[in-house]
């Protein structure tokens, strides 16, 4: 007979104030497959566990139930404890009676009796467990880092610099990202090229870096520590080997489009590189707007070339790199002006976004850091600048704050007036919030020292009169509406998850939520992990945050990476599919359903066996299996069948 | 010829009846009938401030349900409240249970007798949403096709600058409505453009002319006409052109208050669409309705266009 | 008033972690469901819920990952195929298939959850208890 | 008018819990079947309004003092009256409040306090005899009992 403790939280109140914690500790007793039953405070602190550690050893407990929260956060504590003990980990489990049980329930007696039930069908399942022992399987200590802004750039380099190799692939030509395009940083008001540019250049030139940019992820196979990803490596057109950088095809190249990298306030040609100091410094041929690939004639940029590295029959190419572990740095993008109407709708030359005015600030974007607005030329002398341009709107926009806009605005307000002295900077706002060192200070001295002018409320519409953009708000600490007939108008426009984001979550088979970013595995204790075993987030794709929260989390996920690394081989949970032999009657059903290719067919002894560094644990072809052979490990049909059963009670 | 069933209105029977019949005229000349309904009672205008909402709904239900009983799936009007009164009970009656069944109870015990409809409470047949409400303007659109209407047009309005104006009720709430995008509409614009007139852009399209406030506050109004009018005016209009008797009302009669309150601000005539409709379908000046208005429109039209049809002498 | 009762077969990744965040979000809904949690959905037997009814369970619910979503690839294109079938064997055996739901609940619907089990609970309150005679049948 | 709206003065509110989570938002939050604590003051409802200036509290901050209970500075309030239904503010608000609504019912509110705050002596003659009828249905039907 196999000797049960179960161990009851209260949570404090969490668990207590909805489920009368004494009296399931009551009913408990009365199984006759229940050795003991107690409930304790807080079961997870330091004395929660010893108590659970001394009852195993004091009554000879061969299993334990632990019945507080979800699984996902204690799960491990209360099996380590165990295991202190001297249990078999497997032979502790989880009961949730708090998120799914008194967290949501409000009638105190129907939340006790469903408490018990759930007790009880854990009881039934840890009944039934056996020891198992964690599957070892080997770790291929090398890192994929997917996004090459500032958050990859960090996270690469960190994780080469411990001494693994680490492919970092970039869609764009260049690495560098948004942060590429900003002319100062807050609060510090340094230069953003002059902190960002040294770190590319290092990615560019590390040993340990295998840098592919142009280049997208198509598929990821495999599991933590072994996946297997291929990457589709887009055609330059130009034989990077051989191209020397000197940009003479880019001066002849006939085609003008708007520059991506400016915001659309310059051009580029169709063979270019997005920006002077990119990373590789190699251009790329737009293929859409090229006059060659349109027409079939042109060629210039090939007559051009001195090294002779123009390659019009390139094509893509698709790679497979071997790695342990993947962090995914896929970065945001901004709500197009053309979403919001009421702003003009994209359609009034002088609104433009936050990105568009950085390039118009920054010494290297195409105005050499004079501020011109786009529709004249003219140097804006009445600038407003209006914030939650699509944030905070869960009716018609984002519901979230984007974070670093009321930063940023402040900081352009700030440059504005460092650029244009006898200019007037106005910031329309709903809230300001400086949560960051030295963020307070900063927004102080732009409404002391720098005269910048905030009026509490959100503007309801804009439109262009004359060569004037009129902006109609509301000043409420004033208690008056406003209209202010402006020169340039800047709008802090929502922060969004980069386009693509959604696909490629898809192909890695992490989670997103509602607004389309990246989940995290906890918010608080789990920020930088994805559910998904061996992937680690860094940067705006998990959620909108400035640049040196981009860092520190960008760093964090770095020393996760190098955490799985420091192993030789990591322990897997045995919970998969096992086979009687004896029962198997090799009909394959199971190979047809696994999804991993983890179930194989023996042809010698004529029956399908299990690949347990492949098995994943669905369960699929269990359920498959016609003759009951394969069971899963510790979650059984006859585990199945005794949960239901017990949960649903007697009567 | 087609026919649809129409609901003029209490306005556009009346005080504004100088309004319908350009409609009625124009609306033969493309090959439909707008045929009136038998009987009809007033929309309600506004949702009033009581707390029994199903009395809202009372008096549009009715119309609509006589309507789906007469057979008619489409019901046009001619006036931005009737559309938004008729349009927001049809949705409220299509999207909620308890209002569905509060209201067809009550309507189902109070049966007006009707000579041409079935009155007993057995013959009585739910009423869940059935027709679908048309502003004539949407009808245009969305039926006869814009396409077609610059096909028929008889005179081209060309050289008239004409600023559309939807005011409030036409577009909103959107989510109820769907007419047009409530920031960026452009129904009015294409409406004009397919009869061949040129627009004019100008900021207060849709900012409220102060409807009612013309009885209570009537300087109120007058102010934010008058910022209207002034913003058109500037941009070039020959005239304004709008979609409810009570825009038509505000704008045109008190630029008289206007030019009081506001001397200088220009006057400029107000024409309801349906008398652009009648002008391009070359109705006869004496059917569009130009005496009745405070400002006169004729003199721009004929600057713009010559002569109208048995225009000239009035 | 008849309460019923609902075992719910939802899947670690996403209807458990759905629930967890309606536990998060302290939505309110109904108790009648006992979630048992598996893997994936496609861990579900059509047996196991068989069993559940034959055991006294008057709904059952099985809740996996939005098609695509799937932490197992396509594990839950596989229960959607398996409770079709199971659905029309529900019928020949007497009991209604709508006692048997199959719902995709994500990690990030917390509200779906609880709006499911409120909205399941409801619908079998007014249906009354699986009836005795139905149950001999499933033997 | 009532007296609130001529008050030079600026009394502080007096708040407690009886006031700010008391009957008043909650009979207005069922009667316009709104919560009225989902307004965040962001002011859009205010940037937007074309009566705003002829009003002696903003949209937002007749919100924000219905928030806080206040049903006296709202109810006597000039712009509960002003307000034209025009639901810009309604189609605007991020928060998907129908502001115009709330206005509605609290006109109801003052005028069950008895007053009818327009009655037809209060019309011109002239001006009743030429305004189109919705002018005057609406009129009476927002302004008087």
């Amino acid at each position: 007979m196999k000797r049960i403790g179960v161990f009851v939280c209260h949570c404090g109140i969490n668990i207590a104030n909805t489920v009368d914690v004494d009296r399931v500790v009551e009913e408990l007793r009365k199984d006759p497959r229940i050795t003991h039953a107690q409930s304790y405070i807080y079961m997870c602190s330091d004395p929660g566990q010893e108590l659970v550690r001394d009852t195993i050893k004091n009554e000879k407990l061969d299993a334990v139930v632990v019945a507080a929260c979800s699984p996902s956060l204690h799960e491990l504590t209360f099996r380590q404890a165990s295991a202190e003990a001297g249990l078999n980990p497997y032979q502790c489990e989880i009961a949730n009676i708090r998120e799914q049980c008194s967290w949501v329930h409000e009638d105190r007696e129907r939340a006790t009796a469903k408490a018990v039930k759930i007790i009880k069908s854990i009881v039934a399942k840890t009944y039934l467990n056996e020891s198992l022992e964690p599957i070892r399987v080997p770790i291929n200590r090398r890192a994929m880092v997917i996004g090459g802004g500032i958050a990859g750039i960090q996270a690469s380099l960190d994780i080469a610099n411990s001494g693994y190799e680490v492919v970092l692939v970039e869609r764009e030509p260049s690495i560098g990202g948004h942060m590429a395009q900003l002319s100062e940083t807050f609060p510090t008001l340094d230069c953003s090229q002059c902190i960002l540019t040294p770190k590319m250049v290092e990615v560019g030139k590390h040993p340990r870096i295998k840098l592919m940019t142009y280049s997208e992820v198509e598929e990821v196979s495999g599991y933590v520590g072994n996946f297997t990803v291929k990457i589709r490596r887009k055609a330059p057109s130009v034989d990077w080997a051989t191209c020397t950088g000197c940009g003479e095809c880019m001066e002849k190249c006939p085609v003008k489009v708007p520059s991506e990298f400016n915001r659309g306030l310059d051009d580029r040609g169709a063979i270019y590189v997005p920006f002077p100091q990119a990373v590789p410094n190699k251009p790329v041929i737009d293929r859409d707007n090229c006059v060659y690939y349109r027409t079939g004639k042109c060629k210039l940029c090939e007559s051009t070339c001195e090294v002779g590295s123009i390659r019009f029959d390139q094509e893509d190419e698709i790679v497979e790199e071997e790695v342990g572990a993947i962090v995914v740095a896929t970065g945001y993008e901004t709500l197009p002006l053309q979403r919001i109407a009421e702003y003009g709708g994209g359609e009034v030359p002088d609104v433009i976004d936050g990105l568009a005015f950085e390039r118009l600030l920054s010494a290297s974007g195409p105005t050499v850091g004079e501020v011109r607005r786009p529709s004249d030329g003219k140097v804006p002398k009445e600038v407003v600048f209006v914030q939650c341009a699509g944030s905070r709107d869960p009716e018609r926009y984002q519901p979230y704050c984007s974070r670093i806009c009321c930063m940023y605005t402040t900081k352009h307000a700030m440059l504005y007036k460092h650029r244009v002295h006898d200019g007037q900077p106005y910031i329309f706002y709903i809230d300001v919030r400086t949560g960051g060192k030295g963020y307070e200070e900063f927004y102080h001295r732009a409404e002391e020292e720098e005269g910048v002018v905030y009026l509490k409320g959100k503007v309801a519409s804009i439109f262009r009169d004359g060569d004037q953009t009129v902006v109609w708000g509301t000043d409420s600490l004033a208690g008056r509406n406003v209209e202010i007939r402006a020169d340039l108008v800047v709008l802090a426009t929502a922060v969004v998850p980069g386009t693509g984001v959604q696909d490629l979550a898809k192909k890695l088979k992490i989670q997103t939520g509602e607004n389309g970013f990246l989940n995290e595995a906890h918010p608080k204790l789990r920020p930088v992990e994805s559910i998904t075993a061996g992937f680690y987030l860094a940067g705006c794709g998990q959620s909108p945050r400035d640049i040196p929260d981009t860092v520190a989390q960008a760093s964090g996920a770095a020393s996760k990476v190098t955490a799985l690394f420091s192993k030789d081989e990591m322990e897997q949970d045995p919970m998969i599919a096992a086979v009687d032999e004896d029962v198997c009657g090799g009909c394959r059903v199971c190979i047809s359903v696994c999804p991993y290719d983890a179930r194989e067919y023996d042809e010698e002894e004529e029956i399908a066996v299990v690949n347990e560094a492949l098995c994943e644990g669905c369960g699929a072809c269990v359920a498959a299996c016609p003759c009951g052979a394969t069971q899963q490990s510790n979650l059984t049909d006859r585990q199945i069948l005794e949960m239901i059963t017990a949960s649903l009670g007697e009567e | 010829m087609t026919r649809v069933a129409y609901y003029p209105g209490c306005a556009l029977k009346e005080r504004s009846a100088h309004l319908e019949r350009p409609a009625l005229g124009a609306a033969e000349k493309l090959g439909f009938e707008l045929d009136e309904l038998d009987s009809w009672t007033c929309c309600g205008a506004v949702p009033p401030p009581s707390e029994e909402r199903i009395m809202n709904l009372v008096a549009p239900i009715r119309i609509l349900k006589d309507v789906r009983d007469t057979g008619d799936e489409v019901l046009v009007t001619i006036c931005d409240f009737c559309y938004n009164s008729l349009k927001r009970a049809n949705h409220r009656v299509s999207t909620s249970d308890l209002d569905r069944k509060r209201v067809n109870a009550f309507l189902r015990e109070n049966q007006p007798k009707r000579d041409y409809l079935p009155s007993t409470e057995e013959d009585y047949r739910d009423y869940l949403g059935e027709v679908q409400v048309m502003h004539l303007l949407e009808y245009l659109r969305d039926v006869v096709g814009f396409e077609e209407i610059a096909q028929s047009r008889s005179t081209e309005l060309s050289g008239l600058r004409l600023a559309p104006y939807y005011g409030c009720v036409m577009l909103r709430p959107e989510d109820e409505i769907g007419l047009d995008s409530v920031e960026n509409p452009t129904i009015i614009e294409d409406f004009l453009v397919a009869l061949g007139a040129e627009t004019v852009a100008y900021p207060y399209r849709t900012v409220c002319c102060g409807s009612y406030l013309s009885v209570s506050f009537p300087e109120s109004s007058a102010r934010l006409c008058s910022n209207i009018i002034s913003s058109a005016a500037e941009k070039g209009a020959d005239a304004i052109v709008v979609s409810c008797p009570l825009c038509f009302y505000n704008l045109d009669s008190r630029q008289k208050m206007i030019s009081e309150l506001y001397p200088g601000t220009k006057s400029i005539p107000i024409l309801y669409f349906t008398q652009v409709l009648g002008m391009a379908m070359d109705l006869d000046i004496s059917d569009l309705g130009f005496d009745k208005h405070y400002v006169d429109p004729e003199p721009v039209v004929e600057k713009a266009l010559g002569s109208l049809k048995g225009g000239g002498s009035r | 008033m008849f309460e019923p009762k609902i075992v719910c077969f939802v899947c670690k990744w996403c209807t458990s972690a759905g629930a967890d965040l309606a536990g998060t979000s302290r939505l309110k809904y109904s108790p009648n469901g006992i979630n048992l949690r598996f893997m994936c959905s496609s861990r579900v037997d059509p047996e196991h819920i068989m069993w559940a009814f034959r055991q006294g369970a008057d709904g059952v619910l099985v809740g996996g990952c939005h098609p695509g979503d799937c932490h197992y690839q396509d594990g839950n294109y596989r229960t959607q195929t398996r409770m079709a079938l199971l659905r029309r064997v529900l019928d020949q055996l007497g009991i209604e298939s709508s006692r048997l739901r199959l719902e995709w609940i994500s990690a990030a619907e917390g509200k779906k959850f609880a709006e499911v089990m409120d909205n399941f609970s409801e619908e079998l309150r007014k249906k009354g208890p699986l009836s005795l005679a139905s149950k001999e049948m499933t033997v | 008018m009532a007296e609130g709206a001529d008050n030079e003065t600026t009394p502080r509110l007096r708040l407690d819990r009886e006031k700010v989570r008391g009957e008043f938002g909650k009979r207005l939050d069922s009667l316009s079947e709104q919560h009225i604590l989902a307004c965040y003051q962001c002011g859009n409802c205010s940037s937007g309004c074309p009566l705003a200036e002829e009003m002696d509290l903003l949209p937002s901050t007749v919100m924000h003092l219905v928030q806080l209970g206040q049903s006296e500075a709202v109810l006597n309030s000039r712009s509960i009256w002003v307000c034209a239904s025009c639901l810009q503010c309604t189609v605007r608000c991020p928060k998907g409040i129908d502001i115009q609504k709330v206005m509605d019912v609290l006109r109801q509110m003052a005028l069950a306090e008895g007053i009818d705050h327009f009655g037809p002596d209060q019309v011109d003659p002239r001006n009743a005899a030429e305004v189109p009828q919705p002018g005057l249905v609406s009129a009476y039907r927002k302004l008087s009992t």
